[in-house]
Formats: structure tokens, C-alpha cells, sequence
């Protein structure tokens, strides 16, 4: 079945709101609208208005109504119309979701789902990849699918999960990305990266919508002569470290890719633990790309230059095969 | 004169009378009496003795509201208690050992020592642990509210809270989106007329909590925190309310907090003459004379009640005196469901 | 019948009368049809050439709202628009230019292309740009309020917001702090009974905004935000109350938002019949219908006031096109001081 | 002069608050009280209440009413009861403070004063180290003085700041670190670390009351013959680079150190630029030592097993010098 990035996710909530009755979704324009990108378009007439409810524009009240739910055994899905506004809702999921099961062992089985990612003019505000934050956070789940494969099959994995998982989808991938994926019920385990393609000279650690220019420096590479590896993260929390290492120590060459600006990203801690624990098998400097260290401009010409793209990459990746 | 039995903590004394409103105000002593003595052992002996780890929050004066309230909860209601609402964990079942050993940071606490003094819970008693951040149980309970409406459940939840609360955005998000879903959720603020050490007048500039309630359109009312009786009655018809699906209702109970705002603030900056006034409305103090007017005990039926809880007590701390720490080997277990 | 002139953008044009009623509706008249032209321009006609980059977000038929209460204000007092306000930078002296350059990410715009749309702000005409976060203005607006109290001004703020931005913590913590302070702040909500495509009865319980006022202890009233003249005189009052520091003031317009939530949105969720209820409650009909009955204007003066202003118009576009995009080395400028 | 930590601290604030009329204090419980810290004591009886505000419980109000109050060109101080509260201000601070400057040119001259850290048995909602969640965000600065002279320097600086800045003070260190300080007035300007203890074999890179850790492995260690340099960081935003580099290229071992959890804190960015910027110079892996990735537990046992203490650090020292 070739579907696009956004329907992935849609089927994926479709599916398990259909397969179990406690799943539910709620936010702000989820029902009538089926949201600002039509994720949940329909789904208010098929399920109802006790399944798919639309909030006041209240963050923390989205936030704390999952988790309340969710402490009761139902499995929310809090839909964060832009992940920037996930601030608004932080102490809720930072301090309420995250540590519940460690201070008195109660569960929280919510998804919130947050469009994060620029690439579509739509300024500092609709534009952040703020992961970071929630990385930094013990007991929170943290993924980011880059393909439609993945974005149905982690849904479906989060919504199971029985702690609390922020589940961003990048909105640039919503309708660029297609793919064929497998009819029916599948999950993509919340944990292991994936190998998305296999190589010998270098391996690119990334995730989300980098993943894409990742394979467009690999293609232009690969005509080069020059082999890379891609490691897709997709779960940024817990973060699977031998999957990242075993790609490190085959090929001795690593640069780290991601959109959301660099100082304090992830690519820090990825990059960290490399530094640590591939040591012996660099060849060359743990290289980062990532956006520089400013707001998400809004003018093209601006949020172009601010966007890691092929090009650069490609410079990074020249310096670290020349090394 | 009734004859007082004591029951096995935390079950309150039964009556051989027969009148309800007896049996009311022995239970409401029962849990009232229960707390002050637990708080007062923690914050007045054990603090001072340097076995309380942290710090220690007292509802010392307040006792009516969570003994109020707790009582007209069905089994399957669910509760959040504020951190001065310590009656309702033993309505619930939570024996005072695990109340001491959870403030001495031990194993037999109802966290395990991963968190301490009111900070505990337990789902199969439908307690829901607070977290620091004032207010924030608010959304919450509106979503654990939300769960027992999707599941069409008769029953309710109860969210407890202070004035300083009230200025949070939490709270305002929490109160409209339980209003806009008729959500059968009962607000319990306790008006104690100081946040830490700030008073009311640089809380909010409205007279009343509950002048807030028409603006998000559910019922507010105003009763006496100290008065156990209209506290219960008051919840009483917030519970109905709610229950029959009319939505949240707020009651706001006007108190005092009898302490400091915790066990090392000497509370200064409240004037002297209120400690006075309000001392002589205490819940307990005033429960008794109504139960001596009333003729539903006599003095020594009392003096038993409190000397069979204060023995309780003290066993209690020494149980968990001798409950364990935990082992470091539990730090980082349960961070996240073990697979 | 008055002597239109038409004064170099974006100041109102003068009247040779005397009377000072009608100098205001032609004040008003200039300013609404200002803004309902220049988002028309973007929103029907450079939008779908492709000409604009990101959201469009329209004030259509709320035009009332920014121009009755931005005549009120004196060049002192701090604005804080929302996103429906557009009127408020042509009173504030921004011209068209700005703002169709800032609607295309250039230079000429009032970010310069770091921001987009009405993400829009000048401390030295003293217009506070809203972040998108709706209802974060709120307490900023409380703040700046603070610093003119603090110095002694005799100046006031103004802070702009819809009805979803009522369900904000932002906005009730805001408000208190700023009630709590007695701070020279007027609260003007648009409510146009739409955030999105979520309708008031999914946002809130009560039937008014102004339902909200007694719980912060502050006076609110409600008034036709169709009517410029009505929103202008609830404005000037609660000013004056501001300004006498007897601390906010909250004024609920009631209006209708005719567009979609953005351009992109074709607001089927809303009944077809609103709309056209709405429509015959235009504030740029209701302001000319009220112009020719009173002869402060006849056809031909309306006339000659629109052409100038479109022409203006069309050069204000040319401009904004003419206008270059920022250079890629802006992009690291100004995150913090130039050190 | 002899004062601790937090006398340094409130020197700092009442300096300015006489040099600069411009210069107010705002929080909850600031001002009868003098703070739950008692570092405003005696402020409100001597600048009086417009200039020392005792607020609502609302950090979101606190936060916001100090950018606008900043945004007229006063220089407010805002105190955050606990650091870990900062979350219930965080969409203010990350996104309206943050980024006013980059967007429209305003200046926001404001201090976010918020008390971190454990070691006082205070559990999970009052003892954590966020500071990464906000070194993650351009347009803040962010500090954390390990000692008294940098805590009144760096106070002072950061009101002088024409930037937004977190000021994060270490609780544990409030009336435990006493230190000799200059009479009167001097800053501690933001930006530069501090090599604060010099050494030949190992650099630790580390900040806050970590610094004093360091200083006990250091002194352990020199018995042993081993010369160990400390680098106080001190400015985590903007990160000072160049003196953490140099201090590397001298030792070529380099342990980083905090206090907050490991994953996503900000030594994997300290690490992750050491790994890209000194690899030629690194003769072991980068390692960190942080708390693990846990809320911070409440019980003795439990919070001493959590925070990194001098025999940790000395054990992965060894390891490093024996590498
Ligand atoms: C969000 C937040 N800010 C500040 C604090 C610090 N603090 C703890 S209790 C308290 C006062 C609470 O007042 P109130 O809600 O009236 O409850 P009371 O203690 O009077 O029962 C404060 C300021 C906190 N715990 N959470
Ligand atoms: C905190 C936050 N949540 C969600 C959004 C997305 N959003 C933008 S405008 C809007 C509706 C605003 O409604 P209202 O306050 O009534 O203003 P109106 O657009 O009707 O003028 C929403 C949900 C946002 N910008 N900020
Ligand atoms: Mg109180
Ligand atoms: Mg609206």
C-alpha cells in the first residue's frame, strides 16, 4: 500500500482506536477540522465526539487531562497542534507524565504527538525541533519517524506503550514522503534504530527529516565511489547506543545530522557517547551538522541558509573522508 | 452515651447508637483527631528529632475539609489531596505506618523513599499523588474525571487545592476544560488565607475563591472549613452535582493554616491576633463541644478514642522507625515499565 | 458635507467640520477600510499569486475592534496587538509598506524577514510583537504595564486577544497579577465566537468573556464590536480607569470573524448562516450608513477617500515587492547583542 | 570580606538594586518573607514594595511580567521558587524572551533567578538541574556560578546583561561555601570559564557545586602524584569553547562533570565539541560523569547512589589515567 507520511500516522490511530475502545484522541480542531493537517479528518464522525474531543486552547489542560486519563487506564492521545507550543504544556509532561511510575509506580500510557520541523515558511513559531528537552527528561519515550513505515508502526508502538512517549512528526515529511508499506496491524518497537542503508566509509547518525538528505549525500557520494551508512535513531529516548556504535566501528568516520539547532541537541549526546565508547575505532573528529544557534528565521532565503541541507553535509563529509 | 469501640486503624469507631449524625461526628473526630496527632508527632517530635527527611507540610487547623469531603467519597471516587490533606490517605485505607515511614524516606512508605512526605499515591486507592508544582493536579483531575465519564462510571473525582493555587494558569485550564465537558468533578479549595507567606489580598483581588465559578460557569459555594459538618454537606451536594452529570462544582472552604507554611517557617509575617481567632474555631476542639452538647459522648468516651489512637501511633512509629531505607541497587529501577 | 483630503499614509484624513463626532467616524472610517483593504490585498489577491510567504490571518469584519480602541490610546501608551489587530500599526504610523513587505519576508518589512505576518513589533512606537503562542501577551502586557506604574507615568497598556485566548493560563495568571497589582492595563478580547474551527460553547461555559471580570475583582464590560463608535467610548472608560490607577479593565467585544481562520481555511464548519448575519452587521457599512444619514459624508466623498487610499495602496505593494530579501548573513544577526 | 555563597549573591542584588533604579526584584514570597532562601531578606523594608513585588503563585506571570517590564527598559529580577518550577514558565522564557531580540530588535533585559539542585534531601520537584533545557535555546544566557565571588560577579553582569538571562544558583552551596571576596563592587563578566584549579594530566570540565567535587578528586589525586586542571565553566550559554579546548589540548585526558542526568545534559555538548575540535590531541576517550537518568529520589540512600560525588569521578579518573 503506497501512502504518505501524514496518512501512515492517521491509519495507525485509525487502527488502534479501532482495535481498542480505551484509545482516544484529544486537542485543539482535532474533531470537526480533523485538525490543522487533516491527521484526524474523519475520525469524529467514525468514532464520536466521546473518542475524539475537542479542547479549549488549553496546552496544559490537553496535557493533564491525557495524563489523567491515562492514570485511569485509558490511552490517550493529546494531540500538541505545533511541538513549539509543547511549552506551554511543559511541566505537565516534564514533571507530571514523566515521573509518576518512578515516585509511586502509577503508569501513563499517553502519546502526545507534536508537528515539529521547518522547511515550510512558517516562521520561528511553527518551525522547532525541540526534542532536546524531552531527551533530557528520565522518563519520557521519545521517537521521530522519517518514513511512512516507521511513523504507522511507532504510532502504534507509542499508543501500546505503557509509559509516557512524545511522538514528533516532522510536518515538511506529511505529504513529500511516500511509501509502500504492509497492509494492516505492525509496530516498530519503541528503542531500535534502524540501518537504513548499509556502507563502509562513513556513517551519518540521524534522524527525522535528515534522513532524507542523508540518502541524497549518500546517492551523490555513492557515485564518488564512497560507501555511507545511515543510521535512522527514530527513538531518541532511550537511545539505541549499540546500533550507533556498531555502524561507528565499521566504519571509523561519523557525522551527526539533525535539523534542530546544534548547542545542546541531541547530536550532542549522540556524539558524546561516541567520543566515549567507539573511541578506539575513530579515524577522524565526531563531526556535527545541525542548524545553527539561532530562533527558526522566517524569510526563505533566510531559513534556507538555516536549514542543514545536502550541500553542507556534503562539505562536512568531504573534510571527514579527507581527514 | 455511646460506648466507643476501637476499631483497628484506619477504620474509624463504630457507634452503638443510632442516630446518623452521631455516627457522622464520630467518624469525623475519628479521622480528625488521627491527623492532627500524626502531623503533630511528625512535625512537633520526629522533625525535631531529626528523623523526618525534607520537609514537612501540616494541615493543622484544617482537618474539617479532608475529613468533610473525604467521607462522602464512594470507594471507586478518585481523590487528590493537596499537601495539607493528610485524612484522606487514612479514609482510603493508608495505615499511618506507611505515613511515617514515607516521611522518614523509608521502604515502607508509600513510595519506597523515591519520594517523600505528601507526595504519595496509589492507583488501587484511587490516590492520586500530588506533585510540587501547585496546581497542577488540576488538569489532571479533570482527565481522570474525563476517564470515569468515558467509561460511564457513576463516579467522581475530588480535587483538593489551596488559595495560592488559584493564581495558577493550571488551575484556570484545568476548571474551564472540566466545565466545558461537564465533567463530574468536585473542586475542594482550602482557603487558608496564605500562600507561603503571601496573603490573600496579594493573591487575587476578588473577595472569594468562589467568585470565580460563574465565570466558568459551574456552581461555587462558600462554607465554614472548620465546621466538619457543612463541609460535608457542602460535598454532599457538589458530589450529587456531579455525579448526575451536571459537571464540576466548586466548594470553597474558608480555614486557617495553623502552623507555619512548613515545619521550619516560624510564620512571622501572620499577624498574631488571627492564630488567636482562629485557634478558638478549631474543627476539633469544636466537634467535641458539639458532641458533648449533643449528648453523643462524654468526656471519657473521648479520652478513650485519643489514647486508643495515640497507642496506634506509636506503634506506628516505631514500625516505621524500623522499616528499612532502600537500597541504592533501587535507583534506577522503575524509571520506565520494566520489559 | 465634508471635504475629504487625503492625507500621506497612514495618517486619517482631516475634516473642514467642526463637529468633532464626525471627525471621529471619519478617523474611524479611514482606518477600517485601510486595514480591510491592505488584507484584502494579501489575502485575496497577493496570497494566491503565490506572492506571500506563510499564514495569512485576517481581521475581516473586526475591523471596529483595533480602530475604535487605538484612537484611545495616547502616543505613550504600549500596544499589544494580536493577530487580528492590523489597524493598530497604521494608527501607530507604521505604513502599508511594512506590513506588505513583512507579509512577504523582506527587508522592508518590520522584522526585516526574521518574523512573518502579524508577528510584528516596534518598541519605539511602543507596538509589542505577539509571539505565536496565543494569550502569551497577557502577562507581558501586565509587565508593561508594571514598568509605566512603576515610573510614574500616567501612561497605560493595551493588550489585544480572542476568545480561545481566554482558555489560556497565560491569560488568567496575567490577569490577576495585574488586578492583584492595580496595573494600568486594558484588556480588550475579540470575541468572534471562533478559535479555529473551535466554537465558543467548546471553549468555554459561561456565556461571556465578561463573565470572568468579578472573579479577578475587575470591571468588564461588553459592548458591540461591530460598532466602532460603541467600542471607541467602552475604550475611552476603561482608560480613564486604567489611567486613574484604579488598576485593568476588560472589554469584550462581541464581532464575528468573516474568513477562515486563515487563508488557507475555508471555514466550513461554520454555519453558512453566520456569515450572512454577520455581513449585515459590517462595521465599514454600518460606519458609512451612519456617515451619509448624519451628512457627514455623501457617496462621492466615500469614493474619493477609497481611491486615494487603493492607489496608496498599489504603490504600497510595488514598494513591498521592490523590496529585497534578506541576505543569508543576516541569519546569525541579532540573537543577542552586538558585542 | 568573608561571606558565603548566598551573601554574595544578595550583596550582588542590593548593589545594584542602589546603583541602578532601574534594577527590581519580583517572585513570590520575596518580599515580607525575604524568600523561602532568605536571600531578599530585608529588601522590601529598605527599597520598598514597588521595587520588591511579591506575586501570585503564577511563574508564567512572573516570567512574562518581567519581559514586558524589560521590554519598557527596566531591568527586573525574577525569582523562580525552585528551578524545577521553571517549567511552569518555560513557554515565556524559551519563546517569548528568547527570541524577541532575533525577531523584531527588541531588547529584553532581563534575570531568571532559580534556585537548583540537590544534595538537601528535597526530592524530585526540588532538587533538579535543568540547565539544559535552556542552553538548548538561542537567545538565552545561561550561568551557574560554582562559588561565592562568581556568584556576586556573575549576578551583577547578568542584571547588567542587555540579554535574557537564567541565573542558576546552587542550593546546596547557599551556606555551605564561604569564600573572600573584594568589597564592593566588580562582575564576573558572562561568557569566559574559569581554570580554576591548573594541572598537567587530566582536565575535568565541570560547573556548579561539581566544581567542589572536582577540587576533591584534584586534591586526592595530586597526593598521588597526578596533576589534575579544573575547568569551571560557569557561562553554559554562550559556551566558552576556546578555554575548555586549550585546557584538553594540555592534558589530553578530559573528564566532564555535572550534576545533572546524564543523557541530554549539557556535557554531551561540552564532550561532542571536544570530540570534533581536540580529537588530534585526545589520548583516551571523552568520558562524563552526571547523574543517571532518573528523577532525582527523595531517601538518603537513593539521592546519594543519584548524585556524582568524588569517589565516582575518581574511579573513571583512574580509568582515564590508566588508559
Ligand atoms: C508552581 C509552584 N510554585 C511555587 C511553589 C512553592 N510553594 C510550595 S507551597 C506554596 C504555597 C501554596 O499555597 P496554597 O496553594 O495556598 O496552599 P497552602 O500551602 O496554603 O495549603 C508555594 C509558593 C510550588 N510548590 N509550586
Ligand atoms: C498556545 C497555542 N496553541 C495553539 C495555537 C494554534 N492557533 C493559532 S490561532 C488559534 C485560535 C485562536 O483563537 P482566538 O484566540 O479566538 O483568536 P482568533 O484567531 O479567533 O482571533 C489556534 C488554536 C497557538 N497559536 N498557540
Ligand atoms: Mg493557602
Ligand atoms: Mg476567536
Amino acid at each position: 500500500m503506497l501512502v504518505t507520511y501524514l496518512e501512515a500516522i492517521r491509519q495507525g490511530i485509525w487502527e488502534e482506536m479501532e482495535r481498542d475502545p480505551d484509545v482516544f484522541l484529544l486537542g485543539e480542531d482535532v474533531g470537526v477540522y480533523g485538525g490543522p493537517f487533516k491527521i484526524s479528518k474523519g475520525m469524529l464522525e467514525h468514532f464520536g465526539a466521546r473518542r475524539v474531543i475537542d479542547t479549549p486552547l488549553a496546552e496544559a489542560a490537553i496535557a493533564g487531562a491525557a495524563i489523567g486519563a491515562a492514570l485511569m487506564g485509558l490511552r490517550p492521545i493529546a494531540e500538541i497542534q505545533y511541538a513549539d507550543f509543547l511549552s506551554c504544556a511543559f511541566d505537565q509532561i516534564v514533571n507530571f507524565a514523566a515521573k509518576c511510575r518512578y515516585r509511586w509506580g502509577a503508569a501513563v500510557p499517553m502519546v502526545v504527538r507534536a508537528p515539529c520541523g521547518g522547511g515550510v515558511h512558517a516562521g520561528p513559531f511553527h518551525s522547532q525541533c525541540n526534542e532536546a528537552w524531552f531527551v533530557h527528561t528520565p522518563g519520557l519515550k521519545v521517537v521521530m519517524p522519517a518514513t511512512p513505515h516507521d511513523a504507522k508502526g511507532l504510532i502504534k508502538a507509542s499508543i501500546r506503550d505503557n509509559d509516557p512517549v512524545i511522538y514528533f512528526e516532522h510536518k515538511a515529511l506529511y505529504r513529500r514522503i511516500k511509501q509502500e508499506i504492509p497492509e494492516g496491524d505492525y509496530t516498530v518497537p519503541i528503542g531500535p534504530a534502524a540501518v537504513v542503508r548499509e556502507g563502509r566509509d562513513l556513517s551519518i547518525i540521524t534522524y527525522g527529516a535528515m534522513v532524507w538528505v542523508a540518502q541524497e549525500v549518500a546517492d551523490t557520494l555513492d557515485q564518488e565511489g564512497v560507501s555511507v551508512e545511515i543510521v535512522d535513531v527514530r527513538t531518541l529516548l532511550p537511545l539505541d547506543e549499540a546500533t550507533i556504535l556498531a555502524s561507528v566501528r565499521k566504519t571509523s568516520r561519523v557525522l551527526v545530522l539533525h535539523e534542530a539547532t546544534l548547542t545542546g541537541g541531541v547530536g550532542g549526546e549522540i556524539a558524546a557517547r561516541i567520543a566515549e565508547k567507539a573511541f578506539d575505532c575513530l579515524d577522524a573528529p565526531v563531526v556535527r551538522v545541525a542548524a545553527p544557534d539561532t530562533p527558526v528565521p522566517f524569510s526563505p532565503p533566510l531559513e534556507e541558509a538555516f536549514l542543514p541541507n545536502a550541500a553542507k553535509v556534503l562539505e562536512k563529509a568531504r573534510w571527514l573522508l579527507a581527514y | 452515651m455511646a460506648a466507643v469501640k476501637t476499631a483497628p486503624l484506619p477504620a474509624p469507631p463504630e457507634t452503638t447508637g443510632t442516630d446518623p449524625e452521631a455516627d457522622l461526628a464520630w467518624r469525623f473526630l475519628h479521622y480528625m483527631f488521627l491527623m492532627r496527632e500524626v502531623e503533630d508527632r511528625i512535625e512537633r517530635k520526629l522533625y525535631r528529632q531529626g528523623k523526618i527527611v525534607g520537609g514537612v507540610y501540616s494541615g493543622r487547623g484544617q482537618e474539617a475539609i479532608p475529613v468533610g469531603v473525604g467521607l462522602t467519597a464512594e470507594p471507586e471516587d478518585v481523590l487528590f489531596p493537596s499537601h495539607r490533606d493528610l485524612a484522606l490517605y487514612f479514609i482510603r485505607g493508608v495505615h499511618p505506618r506507611e505515613v511515617f515511614a514515607q516521611y522518614m524516606g523509608r521502604v515502607g512508605g508509600l513510595t519506597r523513599g523515591k519520594d517523600g512526605n505528601m507526595h504519595m499515591g496509589d492507583m488501587k486507592r484511587r490516590l492520586v499523588a500530588i506533585i510540587s508544582s501547585i496546581g497542577a493536579s488540576l488538569p489532571v483531575a479533570a482527565g481522570a474525571a474525563l476517564a470515569l465519564k468515558y467509561r460511564g462510571s457513576r463516579n467522581i473525582a475530588y480535587v483538593f487545592f489551596g488559595d495560592g493555587a488559584t493564581s495558577r494558569g493550571d488551575f484556570h485550564e484545568g476548571i474551564n476544560f472540566a466545565a466545558v465537558q461537564k465533567l463530574p468533578l468536585v473542586l475542594v479549595c482550602n482557603n487558608n488565607q496564605y500562600a507561603y507567606s503571601t496573603p490573600l489580598e496579594l493573591q487575587m483581588a476578588c473577595a472569594n475563591v468562589a467568585d470565580r465559578g460563574p465565570g466558568y460557569g459551574i456552581p461555587a459555594e462558600i462554607v465554614d472549613g472548620n465546621d466538619a459538618f457543612a463541609v460535608y454537606h457542602a460535598a454532599r451536594r457538589a458530589a450529587e452535582h456531579a455525579r448526575r452529570g451536571l459537571g464540576p462544582y466548586l466548594i470553597e472552604c474558608k480555614t486557617f493554616r495553623m502552623s507555619g507554611h512548613s515545619a521550619h517557617d516560624a510564620a512571622e509575617y501572620v499577624p498574631k491576633h488571627l492564630f488567636e481567632e482562629w485557634a478558638a474555631k478549631d474543627p476539633i476542639l469544636r466537634m467535641e463541644s458539639l458532641m458533648l452538647e449533643r449528648g453523643w459522648a462524654d468526656r471519657r468516651d473521648l479520652d478513650a478514642l485519643y489514647a486508643s489512637l495515640r497507642q496506634q501511633i506509636d506503634e506506628a512509629i516505631e514500625w516505621a522507625e524500623n522499616s528499612p531505607y532502600p537500597d541504592p541497587s533501587e535507583l534506577t529501577a522503575n524509571v520506565y515499565e520494566a520489559s
